[in-house]
């Protein structure tokens, strides 16, 4: 039962698995049936359940969600899928005011098993309106859980378990991760709310969420170079959160970077920080440092996009200050970023 | 059907809830100002005819929504008066224990679904419950209540569209007070006529005058059963004269923005007189409404007491009903 | 106004408009496989006409607004191919130093003022520069371009309302292909006609066959005049045909969700082809054209010489242009 | 020019200040020009200005926040208001996706002086929609502005400075401050980014938004009697933040506790302790303590809305812990909470 597949593989083989194993299951949103299958994550499922299963629609990201909340509270377990996290800025309501919260006051008696997935992060001079992370927002929100998943087996495992959680679940996947191979068990289960060390070591742990994960383990493979273990830990789940993986890593190492794919100021790495800094306050040797999208709105030009985004260069840096150590030479270097594959137009 | 058609029997009941539902907003008016329950209320004294009469022509397991104007659709649904007050109070006995309030209430085991207090935003979710109906194959209809501000929301166009896109069965009930709020339709409205503008959508229409119990339900029964016949959306657009303030018990007519109906025009907006009048025409008798609205003023009355006499949550309850 | 009321010095004019939109794209299809342009492109070939029209009956000072799908419209309002290009490439000779790409141009200075990768959101912001000119009692018209899948978008219905409402000197063109990227009306829509929908709002509507230049002219004339005599709302619907992907440079007639079109359906879908048969039959001779068409070319290709010259921004760009 | 005003007669004069000052401002928004004025903020304009400078709308929060927008493109200085911030969330998209980015994207050639209003917080039984406050929200994105007044001075001054500047700006008044009555003087002025000391301490720094500000001040009030000296530092503008005052305030006491008035999950008050850690790293005795509404949704009923809002008796609390104090007894306590002189219906 285990095979080597792409990440948009995994998540379209998830979906596939719940679908048969439940006919409560179904996928909807804007493109998702059409040739291009929203970067082949959903490719397959037209063909195995049918255009009442797996649909498209008008362009009403805002009544969709509602739509969505309307099937779940029926008993159905939707996945609604956005091409772009972006798009969602027009379901806020159904989001915010609705499905986080229509179970709390009806005091228990509504469910609202929904998986709402999105594309989020770089992807190719998107510029501003189709970059976005957002993860801190949705997990703000009491009533949501919030999945962010790194590598095809745990898109596949952490996408199955969403869609059976009776919950509300947002589910962000990384552009770039779409084309990440790795190994996947049909049969392994991850629950939410679970952290998994990607690497050990022992000079800094690096927290990191979705595309960082690439970004710390190309810096932890660098570094390793020069005899320094960096260990990395991926948060996967936002919420809940898995503090104490999270902080058994810092205890251990006793400095931590948080490398979060989205901007700083009242992000997750703001969360994460001061949880790091509250629950480890004796075990420091020096303040958490974070790491982020640049401060301003994602510009088109790839010099400028290239240093948007946070990469395995910044991470290297921030050990090298924290350790006290002298500047890699990373001129030879070639870096995971899909920068150079990743081609137009979309 | 016709006006007619209605059994004596059927005529009181009707009268029953009709009554239950004014009688309970009145029964709010008078207790709210002890200060007890904290909660705002969008009294819907006026309208009432609107759920009532609709729900009456509603096949059963039929689902509904609603907005933060739902105590008559909450009555009309379940006539639970207990429930009703017990969630106005804040207490364990409400059907949200409290955490609810007027704003949205809720019953889900009498498919009295959801209510928000967000204009509009029930809207998509009853197409979201008709489309689970379709899904399964399955003919009931979902029904979802709001304002005519609620038209005004880009999400009432987009559920509107995806509903007859979909063939859904979906009726959508528009309650149109000609208010939002303190705002007239004209200063927010740039079309002329709902129902003209709904019209050019795949879906079967009709409406009337809001107050007149027995129109409500023959219109609605016009919808529901060609909704019934082959499956598309319906829409029915109902005017109604809002007695009171938006929110709170009070009249406000001295605010400016409208003035007190005259005692002539009183007659013809009220739907429980235009109902007592229609009941006594075809023969009923006077004391046998009032031994219904007796009946009904004790089961009110009870239903306050206990309500009162009930607790509130415990401090626990704060972080129960998150998640499963 | 009547087609024949065109001099023949506006018709070359405009053709060189049409001409020059028809060929920056088609010169973007040849240059786009170098991948030197990293930015999506949304091309409009088949559209020209749409832009190039309407721009033309627009009285100065219009301001206008569009979405991802804008070259056509930029250059139209502007002819600027430096820029044009330079943004395309990311260099600091775009109108937005690079910062923008094609997705999100803009030439502010020649009151075009913005359009954006999100559908329907520069919708209501036209709108919202309508309400600017009336506010400064200006008879200035504002013209925002969409494509038929915004419409399903509540922000659509919102602004149609308000614009309507207020009747606001806002012309709404929705430049429909029949496509949003790659799913037709009929999936998307519970509607029979857009135009029948937006006729029951209080505005003037209009339209006809996008590629048909003398056509979109003549029915935006109308509709603007009537604009102009007395303030409201236009709204014209034309339908085109998209000849290439939604994004990118290819065709994809072998993608499954339609067919090539034949050679004859061509000549009736093209607007190219199809403004030179007008002027041909207006006694125009194409030496006139091939002249105008080779200067164009020229222009063209200087411009992309430009733009892959010119320097990228600095990186002190990143940090710059956040707040005033 | 000094005079005594409430907080919302405070807003009011600050618009009509502007208003008289530049034609090109203008206030519009739901229900602003209705008898009951936005809890009475947009008192006295109708009057004084006409309908064509205040004015409602329909229901239809996303165009007309696009409405604002395209006004502010054109020159004009729109102020947009919201009688709960909730509604917003119908907003997002415009706000998130073009308000924050068109100046950056149009390569600095457009100018969006545009000012959003919004009631936030706790009423009177609002529940879970009408209650929330969402600063992290606005802060999160680069290219708002996002203040917080808490007295009818810093209302006045902040709303002038709001309304004058070039930038979009988010401006959320907490529904309880309403009544709030303090001098005003109508020629101070207060540039944003500008926090203040509220009351000088040594004991513990609680740096508090809006409404928790009285709380912070009521508890330093009760703890004053103890001989303990609470430092309240109002933030008043969450971006551009005053680091300086805050981290000043903090190296001096060395024990600090956030009082945000929102959730503390990648809320404001993450960020807040974040870099609070970060930059008094070898200052603080203890690690920051955060508070916030409970972690869910806000309740109806009286006695639990009363435990979802945090208080001056929570910050008496963390006090006492951080200082190892016994339990002051607050039986005999009056607290400055509106629970008892707010009544319904709204
Ligand atoms: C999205 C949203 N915007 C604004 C409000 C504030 N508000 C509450 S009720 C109301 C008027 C709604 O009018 P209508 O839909 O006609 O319902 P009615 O109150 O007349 O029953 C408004 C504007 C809200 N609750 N939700
Ligand atoms: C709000 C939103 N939802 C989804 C998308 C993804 N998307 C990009 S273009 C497009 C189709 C738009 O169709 P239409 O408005 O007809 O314009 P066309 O591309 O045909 O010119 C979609 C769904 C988007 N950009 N914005
Ligand atoms: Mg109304
Ligand atoms: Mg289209």
């Amino acid at each position: 039962m285990k095979s080597f597949m792409t990440f948009r593989e995994s998540l379209s083989l998830a979906v596939a698995k719940e679908m048969e194993a439940d006919p409560s299951v179904f996928v909807f949103g804007l493109d998702v049936p059409d040739h291009k299958r929203i970067f082949g994550s959903t490719k397959g499922l037209v063909e195995k359940f049918g255009l009442e299963r797996c649909f498209g629609t008008p362009l009403s990201e805002d009544a969709m969600t509602g739509v969505a909340l309307g099937a779940a509270l029926s008993g159905l377990r939707p996945i609604h899928v956005h091409i772009r996290v972006d798009f969602m800025m027009l379901a806020m309501n159904q989001i915010v005011n609705m499905i986080s919260n229509l179970r709390y006051m009806s005091g228990g008696k509504l469910t609202i098993p929904l998986v709402i997935r999105a594309v989020i992060g770089r992807g190719w001079g998107q510029s501003a309106q189709h970059s976005k992370s957002l993860q801190s927002f949705f997990a703000h929100i009491p009533g949501l859980k919030v999945v962010m998943p790194t590598t095809p087996q745990d898109a596949y495992s952490l996408l199955r378990t969403s869609i059976r959680d009776d919950n509300p679940v947002i589910f962000l996947e990384h552009r770039w991760l779409y084309d990440v191979e790795g190994e996947v068990d049909e049969r392994k289960t991850i629950p939410l709310g679970n952290a998994t060390v990607r690497r050990q070591g022992d000079a800094v742990t690096v927290v990191a969420t979705s595309w960082m994960n690439v970004e710390a383990l190309k810096a932890a493979e660098v570094l390793e170079r020069r005899g320094i273990q960096l260990e990395v830990v991926d948060v996967r789940s936002i919420t809940p959160l898995d503090e104490e993986t999270i902080i058994q890593s810092v205890k251990k190492t006793r400095r931590c970077i948080v490398a979060d794919y989205d901007w700083a100021f009242c992000g997750f790495s703001a969360e994460l920080a001061s949880l790091i800094h509250h629950r480890c306050f004796n075990d420091l040797k020096k303040p958490v440092e974070r790491l982020g999208f640049a401060p301003v709105p994602c510009p088109t030009t790839r010099p400028l996009e290239n240093l948007f985004y946070p990469s395995a260069v910044h991470i290297i840096r921030i050990v090298e200050q924290m350790l006290g150590l002298e500047k890699t030479d990373l001129s030879g270097e070639s870096f995971y970023s899909y920068e150079h594959n990743f081609k137009g137009p979309f | 059907m016709q006006k007619d058609i209605l059994s004596k029997e059927e005529s009181l009941a009707l009268y029953r809830k009709l009554i239950l539902t004014r009688l309970a907003e009145e029964k709010i008016r008078e207790e709210y100002f002890k200060d007890e329950m904290k909660t705002p209320v969008h009294l819907g004294i006026g309208g009432e005819a609107i759920p009532v009469g609709v729900c009456h022509c509603l096949p059963p397991r039929s689902k509904t929504f609603g907005t933060y104007r739902n105590h008559s659709l909450y009555l009309a649904m379940t006539e639970d008066t207990d429930g009703f007050f017990g969630e106005l109070y804040g207490k364990v006995n409400g059907p949200g224990k409290g955490k609810a309030g007027s704003m949205h209430l809720s019953f889900p085991e009498r498919d009295f679904i959801a209510t928000s207090a967000v204009v509009g935003t029930t809207i998509p979710v009853a197409v979201g419950a008709a489309l689970a109906n379709a899904y399964r194959k399955s003919n009931d209809v979902v029904t979802v209540f709001f304002g005519d501000g609620a038209v005004e929301e880009g999400v009432f166009w987009e559920s509107l569209n995806f509903a007859c896109l979909k063939n859904l069965r979906v009726l959508f009930v528009c309650e149109d007070n000609g208010l939002a709020i303190h705002t007239p339709a004209k200063e927010r409205q740039g079309f002329q006529s709902i129902l003209e503008t709904v019209k050019t959508f795949d879906c079967y229409v009709g409406g009337g005058q809001g107050h007149d119990l027995q129109g409500v339900i023959q219109s609605t029964h016009q919808v529901v059963k060609q909704m019934e016949d082959q499956p598309k959306p319906g829409f029915l657009h109902f005017t109604y004269y809002r007695f009171l303030e938006h929110v709170g018990p009070r009249e406000d007519f001295d605010a400016g923005y409208r003035s007190r109906p005259t005692p002539d025009n009183l007659d013809g907006l009220d739907p429980v007189l235009c109902f007592e009048r229609d009941l006594c025409q075809n023969g009923c008798k006077p004391s046998e409404l009032s031994a219904i609205k007796k009946s009904v003023e004790e089961k009110i009355a009870k239903s306050v007491l206990t309500a009162q006499k009930t607790d509130f949550p415990s401090s626990e309850e704060l972080y129960t009903d998150l998640f499963v």
